[in-house]
């Protein structure tokens, strides 16, 4: 990290893994490794090897087969790709979707959208600890149901919910699953050989990859089909066109493989991070933590204090990285809609700080932010005057 | 798409509020509406300001220009009160528009304060 | 160029000019300029400002504000988001569209897709030289008329169209002009301020920029407005929502600079290969020229040949790696619809060969190109049995 | 997505088409039909192939069907052209399926080939 920074914004965006980093640098140098993948003369055929090494790389993360993978712009698109090319295919069935209100707005916004196009949608609130009840979700099915979407990881709270007992309960009624899987992927287990899953939704900028590129998982035993979001040259059957960017894809290759050989190191590394990091926040008068302790992703921890203002502590907070809200919409202030279905009220919602944290974070940097967050909370208190004072 | 949300004199003025804290039995307002609160204190001299502190509980640009305006009305009279006007501060302190409504909670303040002036005055 | 081979497919993708993947390469390695540039830390801000500056730096190349400007993965998409986006917008003032079945796939396919959406679309031929005959538009228009897609520089021809007399046409009609511009975009003069253009495709990945990243030009005054193709985070004013790669508009920004600077200079160094090259080519017996000789980009030549196979001229012609039919999807084998729009037979159409170029081509590839080309047609010549052969 | 359209074998035979030609004053086939053309040329002792040569207008595959046809049938025996099946050529070569069409085309100018011989013989 530059020394005037400190970068604990992972769940946003992830730094580049330095192999990563080298890969691409090697490539944009490279003469050939520009071409188009789907030309047939000697450059673009070099480029579909390239395309098909990084597929094959990031099935094997996935457990699952080069063929059923689409290369995206990113996790946005993938969702929306999955939701709604999957929504659209299956009008025939049925228009009813099930969905928590507790998703991305990548998720969250395409229900929205549809809801608008015809669409029926239920909207599954979770318990306290940011869960799904599974209870909720068999009495949500309906005759009509075609497709139920619930994320891995909450990009908030890094809150888990349980995808193989959900997915069960959709193939059960031939309802297709997808799961936005964009802060899982290449963090914690994603087996898609043995999970029930129809559509997987990732991003190679939230695994040490670059922004940009992204790819949704399309499962071909059961078959499943999407309609496009849009069309042209046929590339990638025609489900996802356009010229594929041979170099991300190279990179998101890499990034998968690397994940796949360190994701239990890296586990254990922010898992002890994330105990350091709430071991030195916990001490502070009314600090609350968001999101269960357990049952979550330890790359994440969303704490929120009493009668603090959020922007201004997270101006204080500088030069440390972290978010407020959801990050992927910091400019947007409003109350992240996630704690306030935590059941947190407006003001401990409203001074909520995600820090998140992953393979090149170091203890010092949990301790710097410690120490940030204590003086930034002492100051802000000693500036405020009571709630009790006397007006005039 | 840029997004810089603090002018460099907000940022200043935040990380260094000189002004904060109270004056130990001076005059005093208090006020609380929009999500922030406000408490001025103030020290006087017949129509010569002594010392003013504020004490605040918002968002950058408020403690901002709580400070802003304890460091311009210090040393000030009793009448710079009166003329008190958020466009200038605005502008100086290059506060969004979507924020005037907390200012305008530093101007009831303020004005609170003078109407506190003349009722211990009077 | 690495020496095995020889890369004259400009117009499928360009090599990134040396100071973009410099740039990108020291990007790649610098540790903040990564983020999320939504996010309101400090990272996030230098990463919003690199953001700007791009914009200003592709906006001064089109003369455009930087506000009329949204990211997207690249022209496909542009075309999609300007295309579905604007139709979908307008249905409240007619369902009738124009265009023209030389176009892009990324604007025929979009067209196709509309047409089952419920729109009718005229499709308007052009003459023998590949423009577009203006009585024919003029004739075309209809009171539901909402928009009119044609494109600046044909990719498999380089035969351009006259976009500011259709683009006058509409603006008196009220009717929405929609331009790919990926072929002309930092080649030739494109004027926004000028042109009565109200939305422009492009990518960077055609000007010696990166591959995934695009961009869609949307007019400001007067105002334009499309309908999102997809949902989420609500960035770039929920228009193309995704966290924006910041690498890549940057380098995209950076193209878009030396484009505004090399323009001419690029120009005369295309014009004088493309007269080397077809004075080479125009001996052998048969060549046919597809596409005008003065009114196109001269960055490519297209050209076409009497009775020789297209697929085996090709593998004849490596390590040549040039294009039969629309590069951009070389992988199907049928006849280009451009070249049979101008009046080609299947034969002639081919046979099509499209050799482009740019920026860093030399002279000696282009005689290279001459040579392999005569040694190739006259090997498969040799080869091949006369027609008027006897049969037993 | 990947797309190596060419074997190796393929590459090689469509590169040195060694049995390219005609054999003057030899049994001939011509057959024209799938878009492409094929002329075989052959001379034969008894049963004994001697020289066999093709002329043939087509993509890649088909060019490099005719070299690997000459080159395995040439020093062969008439009864060869009779056994001769696109099953193993297909395999050898690696000829995507969608081009059987093209492949069946030299089958039969292989057959009619062996059709002028026994023409010519009796
Ligand atoms: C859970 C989740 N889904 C989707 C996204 C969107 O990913 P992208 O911005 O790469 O499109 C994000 C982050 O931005 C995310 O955290
Ligand atoms: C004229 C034209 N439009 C659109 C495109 C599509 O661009 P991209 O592949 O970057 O989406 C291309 C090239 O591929 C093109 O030549």
């Amino acid at each position: 990290m530059r020394d005037d920074l400190i970068y604990l914004d992972y769940a946003a965006t992830t730094p580049l893994d330095p192999q990563v980093a080298e890969l691409m640098s090697a490539m944009l140098k490279n003469d050939t490794s520009f071409a188009n993948s789907s030309a047939v003369h000697i450059a673009g055929r070099r480029a579909s090897v390239i395309v098909e090494q990084a597929a094959a790389q990031l099935a094997r993360l996935l457990n699952c087969a080069p063929a059923e993978l689409i290369w995206t712009s990113g996790a946005t698109e993938s969702n929306n790709l999955a939701i709604t090319g999957a929504a659209r295919y299956r009008t025939h069935r049925g228009k009813h979707l099930i969905t928590m209100p507790t998703e991305h707005k990548a998720v969250a916004d395409v229900f929205r959208a549809l809801e608008t196009q015809g669409f029926d949608v239920t909207w599954l609130s979770p318990d306290e600890s940011g869960s799904l009840d599974l209870q909720d979700l068999d009495a949500a099915f309906r005759d009509d149901t075609t497709l139920v979407s619930i994320m891995y990881v909450n990009n908030e709270t890094g809150v888990l919910q349980d995808i193989a007992a959900i997915g069960e309960r959709c193939r059960n009624r031939d309802v297709l699953f997808h799961v936005d899987a964009a802060q899982g992927v290449g963090k914690l287990p994603f087996d898609l050989a043995s999970l029930p899953v129809d559509l997987a939704s990732m991003t190679a900028h939230k695994v040490y990859g670059p922004t940009g590129i992204g790819a949704l998982y399309i499962a071909d035993r059961p078959r499943c089909h999407v309609e496009p979001l849009y069309y042209g040259g046929g590339q990638q059957h025609g489900v996802r066109p356009g010229t594929l960017p041979v170099t991300l894809i190279a990179a998101f290759g890499l990034a998968a493989e690397i994940a796949t050989s360190s994701m239990a190191t890296d586990f254990e590394h922010v898992q002890a991070l994330r105990e350091r990091l709430w071991a030195g926040l916990q001490p502070i008068a009314g600090v609350v933590r968001n999101g269960d302790a357990e049952n979550s992703y330890p790359g994440i921890l969303n704490v929120s204090i009493d009668d603090i203002e959020g922007e201004s502590l997270l101006l204080a907070l500088e030069p440390l990285c972290v978010a407020t809200g959801s990050a992927c919409n910091s400019q947007n202030q409003e109350p992240s809609y996630v704690l306030r279905a935590l059941g947190r009220d407006d003001a401990l919602a409203q001074s909520a700080v995600r820090v998140s944290f992953g393979r090149m974070s170091t203890e010092s940097e949990i301790d710097f932010a410690v120490e940030r967050y204590r003086e930034s909370v002492e100051r802000l208190r000693a500036i405020a005057p009571g709630r009790a004072a006397s007006a005039t | 798409m840029t997004f810089e949300p603090y002018s460099d004199e907000v940022r200043k003025l935040f990380s260094h509020p000189e002004h904060a804290g109270e004056v130990d039995g001076g005059v005093e307002s208090f006020v609380e509406d929009q999500g922030v609160r406000i408490r001025l204190t103030m020290a006087h001299i017949d129509d010569r300001i002594e010392e003013l502190r504020f004490q605040a509980w918002g968002c950058p640009h408020l403690l901002a220009a709580c400070e802003w305006f304890c460091a311009t009305c210090e040393t000030g009279t009793l009448a710079d009160l009166r003329h008190f006007e958020r466009s200038e501060l605005m502008q100086t302190l290059a506060v969004p528009v979507e924020k005037t409504g907390r200012i305008l909670v530093l101007e009831d303040a303020v004005r609170s304060l003078g109407a506190a002036v003349r009722d211990t005055s009077t």
